[in-house]
């Protein structure tokens, strides 16, 4: 099961980490400060297997890939948006963190509650429902089963 | 006259104000928030076991560079009871006393101690270390005054009535 | 069936025949450039990830520093270091303190018809010379700089026809400010915006980069204003090539097509916190400001500091003020010089910075505190984008900003 | 029995007939400067002490330099604080973003010849390129000359420095000051005055001066004086009747006479981590650099900017080398744009930053890290100064950070 963490409509890069921290040695250094400006004790409650549930148009703003690499970093198993900004979504999916759209959830989730998160089936369930996130492209699927861009691009090397 | 016992945290020649606290660190709120980078650039581990009570022993021009008062008050608030040198740099020595920070000037002492060494402090007229005493020269009553009341502040605010 | 401009970079990229929204093609990328706000990750991902690190083609790249310089911490310094290093082991186009990445580019790189990849968001700003940029992360840079290669998921296009002319004192910055609250802040995600019409063509190649440079602030993959002959006059200034210009056939499809008479624009303002919240500069009330920023990639060419300096000479920023003029790069710096703007600048009382991303990006130079408010021609308004949490960011046309410096609150030019 | 240059002024402000080193006399304070770092210390002690009202507002100057521009967001709070002060108390020598504070004090007239100054800056000893005796203090004491007007003094002993002759092509006030430190060491000059005279002293610019009296501190000087002449009145708008009286006496006493001959004398740097770690430029050639940093109250003047122009003209700055150009007030900066020397640095490829305390005060503009090495015109190498303590630090005069930036190693003119 996975603690849900709700955020609204047009989450932007600033506010998933602020730019202050992008020059940081790492992305363990920077994941302290994840959601600083929105949620001050989001980095210190996340556990690992917890999801993100939110709006439209999550991740606009910056391609800072320190974006959903701090998310994952933190040990979030997933993001489930009704919508997201394009290279937020592309940066996810390169770096192997999941990204679901689903336009029903975010209204039904509640902050705090569990939920059970299918990534094979594309499935989220809640309070005995269960949700289908649209499919990702073939080509796309394919990168986040071999975990990401780059284990797909080692993949490839001798 | 009042006595004391500390340990002797052994420092070298010219240990300057940006050793003490880097500028880095000054526009943090309180000194309080500065006081664990003290002497950051040369030991960073030193500010975390300074312990209260305990006494420097530096080589000559301690406290040279800037004139931030945020070195003596640092030192004060890491619990250091005094600090004894070969030589202090002017305005260190002057915002020492304004902070009530106990200054000795002693020529040989840091030749002669070892960091961990106690030491003992009679105020105003003598080290004992080693089995050897090191004579204090008296400070001018001016700052005796100011040392006395407490610093600076208290002076200012006897003066003013508060 | 017709392609758009956007498709058929994609297609040259892609070397086929044509492309369709919704496929996705493995192109070969023109130009990859990437700032100091990633590349110390990409390069520790190429020497602790890779199975065999190498480079494709080293020309096909530009690292530039800007968003931090002259550095503000050790950290800072180390990262910049990183980048600086592996520039020279690889013999890599380098830029340190020259300017806004997209600035330098658009001076000294980029062609009509080129696809380009650059590891910041608004690498959409290249259309401007009808080039399709886009901005990626750290990881698909890092893809791209050992395969020379990249996918690209082909986009639909959003049109936007043009008519008319901006009046005097309205600026492209509010036109596209308009249209990003008029479609949203996702109105066109994953889509590529594409500016044609008469209206288009009275623009300059400078007010087209701040149409497609802000782009990606509307959701969009790119921004590209159909290219004619002011691009071909750019690139022979330029001395580079203008081989691929392309435009929409007239079967093109086309999502969407929003029609704009530039005449019919006004000065706009977009409120904190988000760029898509945008109000008539008449409809904004009494609004006290500490700091003005003059600058960023959007609005920090020569065209925006003449503006200013013709609001600024005689009269002086207001004193509660702090003023930050920073041109958008080393040689609009040296035009300004020579226009004697500079000395104009400096005379009001503003703080001539140095080229680079200044508060625009919030982490360095002129980040302002807690409760602070802030005018801006930079190209976000994020909650905290320019320093503290709790500070706001309005952002307007350089007149406006001008204006309001010296005001100190916010204002248009009529009210000084 | 004559007397020094300092010894004159305390007894011109005390209206004693004669001081002797060693006195402690009670001055009467001509003006105060504050700075944005230690406002809100000041302000704070000024409330502690039970002080309402500053006892003179036209004496007191207040100056934003050190977070200008600002870094972090804390940095704000400086400017708040101080913003109100000014309100509050009705101050109106207040600049925000006008330059170095040791440069505006002389240039705006605010320390003069013969003046009593203090400042909560030890560079504050550079109004005596004017004639001014000015030191600097820490914010408790400032709260007290707040509120008092006064403050106490021990009458210094003064090391009399002659300097003759012309200088050679090459070798300019800095190289002078840095000799003169390494050869007194950091502490040489502790609590007591520098006097400075001579032909090679006689035929400076102020600005010149300014650059040796900024540095005295780096020897331990209380103080560092020139006596006023044609150049001074012009600069500072005194008229040479007003300030005759001040001169030192043929028959004043020092405690140490130090000579020089400027023929001698060649370009030095002052090597990590270590003001009064003096060596030759050319012992040094060839020692590569990651940065130069042109700017400071030491040497960010517009003689010093004419001089890397004169040297950077037609050239470019090193590939994978800074340089970074800081000018010391915004008036340097305006006739630096009129004389040209901004488009040629500009040109060469440095980057020209807004005047402040940039590099110089570690907080902007250039910090470096674990391994990078800087040549820099400005007063302190001290360890971390500019970075992390693995950072090397060189300090040396324009002409030579100017000739490096263009070499990418350490190089003379």
């Amino acid at each position: 099961m996975s603690k849900i963490f709700k955020f609204h409509n047009d989450v932007d890069t600033d506010q998933i980490i602020a730019s202050q921290y992008l020059l940081l040695p790492s992305v363990e250094d920077m994941k302290g400060y994840t959601f600083e400006s929105l949620d001050g004790e989001f980095a210190r409650n996340v556990k690992a297997g917890d999801i993100i549930v939110a709006g439209e148009n999550f991740g606009c703003g910056s391609s800072r890939e320190q974006a959903p690499s701090v998310l994952k970093a933190l040990g979030v198993k997933a993001v489930v948006a009704k919508s997201f900004a394009r290279i937020f979504y592309r940066n996810a999916i390169n770096i192997g963190l999941p990204v679901l759209v689903s336009r029903d959830f975010y209204d039904v989730a509640k902050a705090g509650d569990e939920a059970k998160l299918d990534l094979s089936e594309g499935t989220i369930e809640a309070d005995g429902v269960t949700y289908t996130c649209t499919k990702l492209p073939p080509y796309m699927q394919n990168i986040l089963n071999q975990g990401g861009l780059i284990a797909s691009l080692n993949k490839g090397e001798v | 006259m009042e006595q004391f016992k500390g340990k002797v945290w052994l420092l070298g020649d010219d240990i300057d104000t940006d050793i003490i606290i880097p500028t880095e660190y000054l526009a943090l709120p309180s000194v309080e928030d500065m006081k664990k980078y003290a002497f950051s650039p040369l030991r960073e581990e030193l500010a975390g076991q300074i312990e209260k009570g305990d006494i420097i022993v530096a080589g000559k021009n301690f406290g040279c560079g800037s004139s931030r008062e945020q070195a003596p008050e640092i030192i004060k608030q890491l619990g250091v009871r005094c600090v004894i040198a070969k030589s202090f740099a002017r305005i260190f020595f002057r915002n020492a006393i304004n902070n009530g920070l106990l200054l000795i000037e002693n020529k040989e002492l840091s030749d002669d101690v070892a960091e961990g060494d106690v030491i003992t402090v009679t105020i105003g007229e003598k080290i004992h270390a080693g089995g050897k005493d090191y004579p204090i020269t008296p400070l001018p009553e001016n700052l005796m005054d100011i040392l006395n009341a407490g610093g600076l502040v208290k002076a200012m605010q006897a003066r003013n009535g508060v | 069936m017709g392609m758009t401009i956007g498709e058929k970079i994609i297609a040259r990229a892609a070397g086929v025949s044509s492309v369709k929204p919704g496929e996705i093609h493995t192109i070969d990328v023109d130009y990859l450039m990437s700032n100091d706000g990633t590349t110390h990750l990409t390069i520790d991902m190429f020497y602790n990830q890779l199975k065999n690190p190498r480079i494709a083609d080293k020309d096909k790249l530009v690292f530039i520093i800007d968003h931090n310089i002259p550095a503000e911490n050790p950290k800072t310094a180390a990262a910049h270091k990183k980048m600086r290093e592996f520039a020279k082991k690889y013999d890599i186009a380098f830029y340190e303190g020259k300017g806004v990445c997209h600035q330098i580019m658009l001076e000294d790189f980029v062609e009509p018809g080129q696809f380009i990849m650059g590891a910041d968001s608004h690498t959409c700003s290249y259309g401007a010379v009808g080039a399709f940029g886009t901005g990626i992360g750290c990881t698909d840079f890092l893809y791209a700089m050992v395969t020379g290669k990249s996918w690209v998921l082909v986009p639909e296009t959003i049109r936007f026809n043009l008519t008319g002319k901006l009046r005097e004192g309205v600026y492209p910055r509010d036109l596209i400010l308009t249209i990003i609250g008029d479609i949203g802040a996702n109105g066109c995600n994953y889509k590529i915006m594409e500016f044609a019409g008469e209206g288009a063509h009275g623009l300059s190649v400078n007010d087209r980069f701040v149409l497609c440079n802000l782009a990606v602030e509307a959701g969009a993959k790119t921004g590209i204003v159909e290219p004619d002959e002011k691009v071909v006059e750019f690139m022979k200034e330029h001395g580079r090539s203008y081989e691929h210009l392309y435009a929409s056939d007239a079967d093109a499809s086309f999502l969407q097509v929003y029609d704009y008479d530039l005449s019919k624009i006004e000065p706009v303002v977009a409120e904190p916190h988000f760029v898509d919240n945008v109000k008539p500069l008449s409809e904004v009330g009494e609004v006290k400001i500490d700091e003005a920023f003059l600058g960023s990639c959007n609005n920090g060419r020569i065209d925006e500091l003449r503006v200013a300096a013709a609001i600024l000479k005689g009269r002086k920023v207001h004193p509660d003020v702090r003023f930050l003029i920073t041109p958008a790069s080393n040689s609009v710096y040296l035009q300004a010089l020579e226009e004697g703007l500079v000395d104009i600048f400096l005379e009001a009382g503003a703080m001539m910075m140095n080229p680079n991303c200044s508060v625009c990006w919030g982490s360095c130079q002129g980040v302002i505190g807690e409760g602070e408010v802030l005018i801006s021609t930079g190209t976000r308004n994020f909650k905290g984008r320019a320093g503290h949490k709790d500070s706001k960011v309005y952002l307007a046309s350089a007149a406006t900003v001008a204006a309001s410096a010296v005001a100190g609150k916010i204002v248009g030019v009529e009210r000084l | 029995m004559g007397h020094t240059l300092i010894e004159k002024i305390v007894m011109k402000n005390t209206g004693d007939v004669s001081v002797s080193p060693g006195e402690i006399k009670t001055v009467k304070v001509d003006r105060v400067m504050i700075h944005d770092i230690f406002i809100p210390f000041v302000v704070d002690k000024f409330r502690e002490m039970g002080f309402q009202k500053v006892w003179d507002q036209d004496k007191v100057v207040l100056i934003y330099d050190h977070l200008v521009p600002t870094s972090a967001v804390e940095d704000v709070r400086h400017f708040k604080i101080g913003d109100a002060f000014v309100k509050e108390q009705g101050l109106t020598h207040f600049h925000r973003a006008d330059g170095i504070c040791h440069q505006l004090m002389p240039e705006m007239g605010y320390a003069k010849p013969g003046n009593i100054v203090f400042g909560t800056d030890s560079h504050t000893t550079t109004y005596g390129c004017v004639g001014c005796f000015s030191s600097g203090i820490g914010y408790t004491e400032m709260a007290a000359v707040l509120g008092t007007g006064e403050m106490w003094i021990r009458v210094p002993e003064t090391i009399k420095v002659v300097i003759n002759g012309k200088l050679p092509e090459g070798v300019y006030a800095k190289d002078i000051i840095l000799r003169l430190i390494g050869d007194l060491r950091a502490d040489g000059a502790t609590y007591k005055v520098l006097e400075f005279s001579g032909s090679t002293v006689d035929e400076m610019s102020v600005s010149s001066r300014m650059t040796i009296s900024n540095m005295a501190i780096e020897a331990g000087a209380k103080a560092a004086l020139f006596a006023p002449d044609e150049k001074t009145c012009a600069y500072s708008g005194v008229k040479m009747e007003d300030v005759d009286w001040l001169y030192a006496d043929e028959d004043a006493e020092y405690c140490q006479v130090m000579e020089y001959k400027a023929e001698e004398l060649v370009p030095v740097l002052a090597c990590p981590s270590q003001v009064d770690n003096i060596h030759d430029v050319a012992e040094l050639a060839g020692t590569k650099l990651d940065q130069v940093f042109i700017g400071s109250c030491t040497n960010g003047r517009l003689e010093d900017l004419a001089v890397a122009a004169k040297i950077l003209k037609g050239k470019k700055v090193a590939p994978f080398v800074k340089l970074i150009v800081t000018p010391a007030s915004r008036s340097i900066y305006q006739e630096a744009v009129k004389a040209g020397y901004i488009g040629i640095l500009a040109e060469a490829g440095a980057i020209v930053t807004h005047p402040g305390c940039g590099l110089c005060c570690g907080r902007a503009c250039g910090i470096l890290t674990d391994g990078e090495r800087v040549l820099a015109t400005n007063n302190r190498n001290f360890l971390g100064r500019m970075g992390t303590s693995k950072v090397e630090i060189f300090l040396g005069s324009p002409a030579t950070a100017a000739a490096s930036a263009v070499a990418g190693v350490i190089a003379m003119e």
